[in-house]
C-alpha cells in the first residue's frame, strides 16, 4: 500500500538487547527428534555465501541456523519448532522446509 | 505363532525434573511414553508375525492412563492389549508386579499357546530390569536377558537361537520355546507404522483386566501389601561442589596434565585397573 | 483394509478450526477422520493464551459440563503502553467479566487441543495423529478426492477436504490457493515463554482474589523496541504466559533476536517485578498470519475448504484467532454437511462456506480492520512515538512542576510535536479510524 | 556334605552372602568390591554375630573360593558342577536359591552386572524376597538395623533409598566400581583363620532339565553404544575445525572409551547424529565424561549432567561446563589433548600402574 519506512534501530535500542544463550531456553522443550529425515535444508550454499546480512541466523527463534568456523551456515534442524519463519523470512526463499514426519519434531507441554 | 509383550508406560526420564524442595517428581508436562526398550521388544513380535503369521498381544500394568500406551503398541502393530489396572495393583514392586504380569500370562496361555514372551530389558523410570528376569522364573519358562538378536526362530519345532550381550561378548544361545526375552533397542529398528495401524489403533479399547477378573489373584501378592521393599526416602543426588579448576596458563601444561591424571586416577575412572582382579567385566 | 481408509470427510490438522469443523460433520453424522501431524492435538500449536468462548459455545453448546481444561477466567484486560522506563497502564476489571463460564479464559494450547479433539471423538470422529498429509489427491478433473500420508500405505479417501493445517499451509498452496506465500511484512513471529509461579503468588502479584480470576494484558510500545507489534502477560493457573509478536520483517530487517526481544521485555521494570522468582516451564514460536481480508487465500476448491490460519483467519488488532478458527470450522462443516446432502462438492456448491462466513463476524471483522497491517507496516515508528509520548506527557500531568497548568498543556503538546508534525499526528489519526471503521 | 549346624535366630549367625561372579574361571571385581562392604556392614549391623559368606557356583572354581576366603569371607558355599560350567539363569538360580533357603541369610548382595542383575531377580523371584537393584550405596539403617540400599531412579534424577522390611535375605545388586576395592588377605593369615571354610553344596539339578544351551561365545563383539559407554570423549564447538576429530579418538581410544559430540558439530555434518550428546541427542552416563571444546549450554548439560566424573578443557574461564566439571582445565585442547595422550600412552607401556 506504501513505501516501507525502515528506520535503523537507535543505538541505544539495539545497545539494550540482552545475550541469551538460545540453547538455555530450548533445554526444556521436549523434541522427538527423527535423525534421518531432516525436514529443513538449504536450497543452494552458494546463496548463503553470497547473503551477507544472513538475517536467518538471528531471526530463527530457536537458532537453527549457525555459522561453522568455515563460515557456513548448518542446520540444527533437531532444535526447529516448526515456526516457518525461516521457510518466508530468508531473502532468497533459500531455505528448503518441509513438515517433519508425523510423530516427530517438536511436542510442546503446555503450548 | 503367539507372541506377548509386556511394556509399560514411564514418564519421559530425559524431560524429567525433580522438585527440589519436595524431592518428588513433578508430573507436570513430563510426557509419558512407551518404554523406549519395549517398543523395540514390540517391533520384534510384529516382524516375527508378519513372518509367521499369528498375534501379537500386548500387556501392562498401570493405571487406566496407560491405555494409552497399548494404543500406542496397537498403532505399531499388536493385535490385542490388555490394561491390568486395579487400585489393589498400585504400590507394586518388581516382585509384586511379577506376579500380577505372570498371573495374566498364564491366563492367555490358558487360552491358547504362546511362543515368546518379550521384554524390554529395563524401564527407564526405574531401571531395575527386575520384572522380566521375575516372570521367567514364575511362569518356569527359560529366560534370556539382554537379547540383541533372534538369530532363528522355529514354532514349529518350539526353538530358538538368540544373540544375547553381556560384558564378555555376545552369547549365541538355543533356547526351548516358550522362552521369556528382555531385549536391548539392537533386537529390531523400528519400522514405521501404515496407516491402517493407526486407525485400528484410534477406534481400539483395550481389555481391561482388574484384580478379580479374568484372573482371581491373591490380594496378599498385590501392590503394596505383596511388595517387600518399600521406598525409604527419596532425595535429589546432592549438588556437585564446584569442581576443582586449574589453568595451563598458571600452572603449565606437565603440571596440569599431572593432576588431571592424578584426580581421574582417584576417581578411578581410568580404564587400567589391577591386573590380578581384571576379571570378565575388568575392562570397560 | 482399503475399504477401511474411505470416509465422508477429512480433516487435516488438530487444531481449533479443524477440530471444529470436525465435530460440525460428526454431529451432522458424516463419518469424519482428522489428521494430525503432532504426537496428539495441540502437541505444534502455541498461542498468546486468551479464548472466547462464544465460539466454542456454538459448536458444543454443553461444553462447559465437558470440564474444559482452561487456566483462569479472564476478569481483568486491557493494556499497557510501555516507555523504556515507565508504563501508562490501562485496565478494566468488574462484576461484569464474572459469573461461569466467562466470556473469555487463558488457556494452553497443548493442554486445551487434546480435550477439543477428545471431544471430536466422543462425538464420532476418528482422530488419526502422527501422520503429516503430504498431498490433496484430486481426479483428473481436478476435484479433491482424498489425500496422501507420510505413512506406508497412507491413502485417505473422502469427497470433501477440510484444510485446516495451520499459518504454515503448504497443502493450500499446493491447490494453488494461495497466492504465494505469505509475505514477511504481513506474518507477525510470535515468540512465548510460559513461566511457572505457585498460584497464590500470582493472585498476589496481579491482586486476584483467587485461581476464579485472570488477567490479560496486552502491551505495546518499548515491548518491541517500538517497532510494529504487541507483547502480552496473561495469568495461567499456576504460571504466566508471556510473549512478544513482531512482524517478521522488522526482525528481518534489523537482525533481532526474537528472544532477545523478548528477554528484554521480561527486563523492563514495569514487568520484571511479575515474573521473579519464577520457573521457566517452556519457551515457543509460532507465526500469525495478518496479511488480512484483501490476502486471504481461496476458501474453497473443488471438495476443499480452507479454515482458520490456513487461510489467515486472525483479528490481530483484537488478538482473536482460536474464536474465528472455530467459526470458520463450523461453518465449513455445515457447508460440508449440505453438500453431503446435496452430494455437490464442487466448488461452486461449497462457496456457501465463504457466504457464511461474510455472514458472520469472521469476515466482518476481517474486512473491517483490513487496513491495520497497512497501517502499522507502513507506519512502523508510530507505535513507539505515541506510547512514548503517552508516558512522558502522563509523567508532566502527573507531577507538579510549580508552573501553572496551562503552561504544562502546552509543554505535553510541545512534546508532542517534538516527535512528529501537526500534519502528521493528522494523518496517522485519519489512517487509524480508517483502519478501525474499515 | 554340609556346614555347621545351623543355630536358634536369637543366637545363630547373622549372615551377610555375596555373590562371587565368576566365569570362565575368572572373577568379576565387583565380586571382592562387595566383600569388603559386607565386611563393613557386618560390624555396623552386629559385629558379634554378623558374618560374612561367599557363595560361588562354577565348575573348577575351587581356587576362587580360595580367593574370596582372603578378601575377608568367613566361609564359603560352594557348587561345583558341569551344568554350571557356563552361566545359565536357571541352574544358578536353581542351586543359589536352595541355598538361601537352606541357610537364611539376613542380607545378599550381588554385582550389578548383566550376569548379576539376571539372576538376582530370579533368585529374589524364587525366595519370594524384595531385591533393590543397581544400588550405588549401602549402609545399615542405624534405627531400624536392616540394609538401607540407595539407588538411583528416574535417570540419576532422584536417589531412592529402599527398605526390606520383613522378608529375608534382604537383596541387592550394586553396580561395580562405586565401592571400593579392598586389599586382599595375605595367605598365611587365611590358614591362621578357623572359621575360614569352604562349604560344598550339590546342585540338584541335571543337563536335561536346562532348556537352554550356549552355542557359542562371539567374544567382544560390542557395538559403540553410547548411552552405556563407560568413557566418552567428547568435542563440541571449540574444536573448531574437524581436523580436531582425530584426535579427540585418539584420545578415547587412550581412555578405552568412546567419541562422542554436542550438538553444532553434528549441524555442521562432521559427525552423525548418534555420536550426539544432549537435549537433541542422546542421555548417557559413564563414568568419565571428557568436554573437550564444548561450552556446556544446558542444551548439552542435560545429556551428560549424570556422568561420574567429567573432566572439561576449555579456552574460556567462564565457560558454564566449568560449574559441573568435577576438574576443568582452562586451556587450548590442542595443547591440552595430545599431551594427555601421550601421557596416557606412557602410562600403559611403561607400566608404572603398580594397583
Amino acid at each position: 500500500m506504501s513505501e516501507r519506512k525502515h528506520r535503523p534501530l537507535a543505538p541505544e535500542l539495539e545497545a539494550s538487547l540482552p545475550r541469551v544463550d538460545v540453547d538455555d531456553l530450548i533445554a526444556p522443550l521436549k523434541y522427538y527428534v527423527d535423525d534421518d529425515h531432516p525436514h529443513l535444508w538449504i536450497k543452494d550454499p552458494a546463496v548463503c555465501t553470497g547473503c551477507t546480512a544472513k538475517p536467518c541466523l538471528a531471526f530463527c527463534p530457536v537458532g537453527v541456523y549457525r555459522l561453522d568456523r568455515r563460515g557456513q551456515v548448518m542446520v540444527g534442524y533437531q532444535a526447529c519448532v516448526e515456526c516457518g519463519s525461516c521457510r518466508v523470512g530468508c531473502p532468497f526463499l533459500n531455505i528448503g522446509w518441509a513438515l517433519p514426519r508425523g510423530g516427530y519434531g517438536i511436542a510442546y507441554k503446555f503450548g | 505363532m503367539h507372541a506377548v509383550v509386556a511394556i509399560k508406560q514411564v514418564p519421559d526420564t530425559t524431560n524429567v525434573r525433580i522438585d527440589p524442595d519436595t524431592g518428588t517428581l513433578i508430573r507436570e508436562g513430563v510426557p509419558a511414553i512407551v518404554n523406549p526398550y519395549d517398543v523395540h521388544a514390540l517391533e520384534m513380535a510384529v516382524r516375527l508375525k508378519e513372518r509367521f503369521g499369528g498375534q501379537v498381544t500386548v500387556l501392562t500394568m498401570g493405571p487406566p492412563k496407560a491405555a494409552e500406551a497399548l494404543i500406542e503398541c496397537v498403532e505399531q502393530g499388536a493385535d490385542r492389549a490388555i490394561l491390568l489396572s486395579d487400585r489393589k495393583f498400585g504400590g507394586a514392586d518388581t516382585l509384586a508386579t511379577s506376579y500380577v504380569l505372570a498371573g495374566a500370562i498364564e491366563a492367555i496361555r490358558a487360552e491358547g499357546p504362546v511362543d515368546l514372551l518379550l521384554f524390554g530389558k529395563q524401564a527407564i523410570d526405574g531401571d531395575t530390569a527386575q520384572v522380566g528376569p521375575g516372570v521367567a522364573t514364575r511362569l518356569g519358562v527359560p529366560l534370556i536377558t539382554y537379547a540383541i538378536e533372534i538369530e532363528a526362530f522355529d514354532p514349529l519345532a518350539r526353538t530358538a537361537i538368540v544373540h544375547r550381550r553381556t560384558e564378555l561378548g555376545v552369547e549365541v544361545l538355543e533356547t526351548a520355546l516358550p522362552a521369556l526375552l528382555t531385549v536391548e533397542k539392537e533386537i529390531a529398528a523400528i519400522a514405521r507404522a501404515p496407516l491402517p495401524n493407526l486407525v485400528r489403533a484410534a477406534r481400539y479399547r483395550p481389555e481391561v483386566w482388574d484384580a478379580a477378573q479374568p484372573v482371581a489373584f491373591d490380594a496378599a501378592k498385590l501392590g503394596i501389601k505383596g511388595s517387600p521393599t518399600v521406598v525409604g526416602r527419596a532425595f535429589t543426588p546432592a549438588a556437585k561442589a564446584p569442581g576443582e579448576q586449574i589453568e595451563v596458563a598458571a600452572l603449565g601444561l606437565p603440571a596440569v596434565i599431572e593432576r588431571a591424571l592424578t584426580r581421574l586416577e582417584a576417581a578411578g575412572v581410568l580404564a587400567a585397573g589391577p591386573p590380578s582382579a581384571g576379571g570378565p567385566g575388568g575392562g570397560p | 483394509m482399503g475399504a477401511d481408509l474411505r470416509f465422508d470427510a477429512i480433516v487435516v490438522g488438530g487444531g481449533p478450526a479443524g477440530v471444529a469443523a470436525a465435530i460440525t460433520m460428526a454431529k451432522g453424522g458424516l463419518d469424519c477422520v482428522l489428521i494430525e501431524r503432532g504426537r496428539f492435538a495441540g502437541a505444534k500449536n502455541l498461542f498468546g493464551g486468551v479464548l472466547y468462548t462464544h465460539a466454542l459455545a456454538d459448536i458444543l453448546p454443553d461444553y462447559w459440563s465437558r470440564q474444559p481444561p482452561f487456566e483462569r477466567p479472564v476478569t481483568e484486560q486491557g493494556y499497557w503502553l510501555l516507555s523504556p522506563d515507565s508504563a501508562m497502564r490501562i485496565l478494566h476489571k468488574g462484576e461484569c467479566y464474572k459469573g461461569e463460564p466467562a466470556a473469555a479464559y487463558t488457556a494452553l494450547r497443548a493442554r486445551f487441543d487434546p480435550w477439543f479433539a477428545e471431544q471430536a471423538v466422543r462425538e464420532g470422529v476418528l482422530v488419526i495423529p502422527k501422520t503429516t498429509v503430504t498431498e490433496v489427491r484430486r481426479d483428473d478433473q481436478g476435484r479433491a478426492i482424498g489425500v496422501a500420508t507420510d505413512r506406508p500405505e497412507g491413502e485417505v479417501s473422502a469427497p470433501i477436504v477440510v484444510l485446516a493445517e495451520g499459518v504454515n499451509n503448504l497443502l493450500t498452496q499446493q491447490l494453488g490457493l494461495a497466492r504465494g506465500d505469505l509475505p514477511p511484512r504481513y506474518v507477525a513471529l510470535a515468540v512465548k515463554e510460559v513461566i511457572g509461579l505457585p498460584s497464590a503468588e500470582i493472585e498476589a502479584r496481579f491482586g486476584l482474589a483467587g485461581p476464579q480470576e485472570g488477567v490479560a494484558i496486552d502491551i505495546f510500545g518499548d515491548a518491541t523496541l517500538g517497532l510494529p507489534g504487541t507483547a502480552f502477560l496473561y495469568t495461567d493457573t499456576k504460571a504466566v504466559s508471556i510473549g512478544v509478536g513482531l512482524l517478521l520483517e522488522e526482525l528481518v530487517h534489523h537482525n533481532l533476536r526474537p528472544y532477545e526481544v523478548l528477554a528484554r521485555f521480561k527486563a523492563h521494570p514495569a514487568v520484571r517485578p511479575y515474573l521473579a522468582g519464577g520457573t521457566p516451564l517452556e519457551y515457543g514460536a509460532h507465526l500469525i498470519p495478518e496479511q488480512g481480508y484483501d490476502r486471504m487465500p481461496q476458501l474453497v476448491a473443488d471438495g476443499v475448504l480452507v479454515v482458520g490460519d490456513a487461510a489467515c483467519m486472525v483479528d490481530a488488532l483484537h488478538r482473536e484467532g482460536t474464536n474465528l478458527a472455530m467459526t470458520a470450522g463450523r461453518l465449513a462443516g455445515e457447508t460440508a454437511l449440505e453438500a453431503h446432502r446435496e452430494q455437490d462438492f464442487s466448488a461452486r456448491a461449497l462457496r456457501a462456506y465463504r457466504r457464511r462466513l461474510a455472514e458472520s463476524f469472521v469476515l466482518k471483522d476481517l474486512k473491517q480492520y483490513r487496513r491495520m497491517t497497512d497501517l502499522l507496516d507502513s507506519t512502523p515508528d508510530l507505535l513507539g512515538t505515541y506510547v512514548n509520548f503517552i508516558n512522558e506527557a502522563a509523567q508532566r500531568y502527573f507531577t507538579a512542576h510549580g508552573i501553572p497548568k496551562r503552561e504544562m498543556e502546552a509543554e505535553i503538546l510541545g512534546l508532542l510535536r517534538e516527535r512528529r508534525s501537526f500534519l502528521g499526528v493528522a494523518r496517522d489519526l485519519m489512517r487509524l479510524l480508517r483502519g478501525m471503521r474499515g | 556334605m554340609s556346614g555347621a549346624p545351623e543355630l536358634t535366630a536369637e543366637t545363630g549367625p547373622r549372615r551377610i552372602w555375596v555373590l562371587i561372579e565368576q566365569q570362565g574361571g575368572r572373577v568379576h571385581p565387583v565380586s571382592w568390591e562387595l566383600l569388603g562392604a559386607a565386611r563393613r556392614l557386618a560390624v555396623e549391623l552386629d559385629a558379634d554375630r554378623a558374618i560374612v559368606e561367599a557363595v560361588l557356583l562354577g565348575q573348577d572354581v575351587g581356587a576362587i573360593a580360595q580367593e574370596a576366603l582372603r578378601y575377608g569371607a568367613r566361609r564359603v558355599h560352594l557348587i561345583e558342577d558341569p551344568v554350571l560350567a557356563d552361566y545359565r539363569n536357571l541352574p544358578y538360580a536353581v542351586g543359589i536359591s536352595r541355598l538361601v533357603q537352606a541357610h537364611r541369610p539376613e542380607i545378599f548382595l550381588i554385582g550389578a552386572t548383566s550376569l548379576g542383575r539376571d539372576l538376582a531377580s530370579a533368585v529374589a523371584t524364587r525366595v519370594e524376597t524384595g531385591l533393590t537393584a543397581d544400588c550405588t550405596e549401602l549402609t545399615i539403617d542405624p534405627k531400624l538395623q536392616i540394609l538401607a540400599a540407595t539407588r538411583p531412579t528416574f535417570g540419576g534424577n532422584l536417589m531412592a533409598t529402599i527398605l526390606c522390611r520383613r522378608h529375608r535375605p534382604q537383596m541387592a545388586t550394586v553396580r561395580p566400581r562405586v565401592l571400593p576395592l579392598p586389599e586382599p588377605l595375605p595367605p598365611a593369615e587365611i590358614r591362621g583363620e578357623t572359621r575360614g571354610e569352604v562349604v560344598r553344596a550339590p546342585l540338584g539339578l541335571v543337563e536335561a532339565e536346562v532348556p537352554l544351551r550356549r552355542l557359542r561365545l562371539i567374544p567382544g563383539a560390542e557395538r559403540v553404544d553410547l548411552e552405556y559407554a563407560e568413557v566418552i570423549v567428547a568435542g563440541g564447538r571449540g574444536l573448531g575445525d574437524r581436523d580436531g576429530l582425530p584426535l579427540l579418538r585418539q584420545l578415547a581410544e587412550a581412555l578405552g572409551g568412546v567419541l562422542a559430540v554436542s550438538r553444532p558439530l553434528v549441524d555442521a555434518g562432521w559427525v552423525s547424529v548418534e555420536h550426539q550428546v544432549g537435549q537433541t541427542g542422546k542421555t548417557v552416563r559413564p563414568k568419565l565424561y571428557v568436554a573437550a571444546g564444548i561450552s556446556g549450554a544446558v542444551q548439552h548439560r542435560v545429556g551428560m549432567s549424570g556422568a561420574g566424573f567429567i573432566l572439561a578443557i576449555n579456552k574460556d574461564p567462564h565457560a558454564p561446563i566449568f560449574q559441573i566439571a568435577d576438574l576443568g582445565i582452562v586451556g587450548d585442547l590442542y595443547e591440552v589433548v595430545p599431551a594427555l595422550i601421550d601421557d596416557l600412552r606412557a602410562r600403559r607401556s611403561g607400566g608404572d600402574d603398580g594397583r
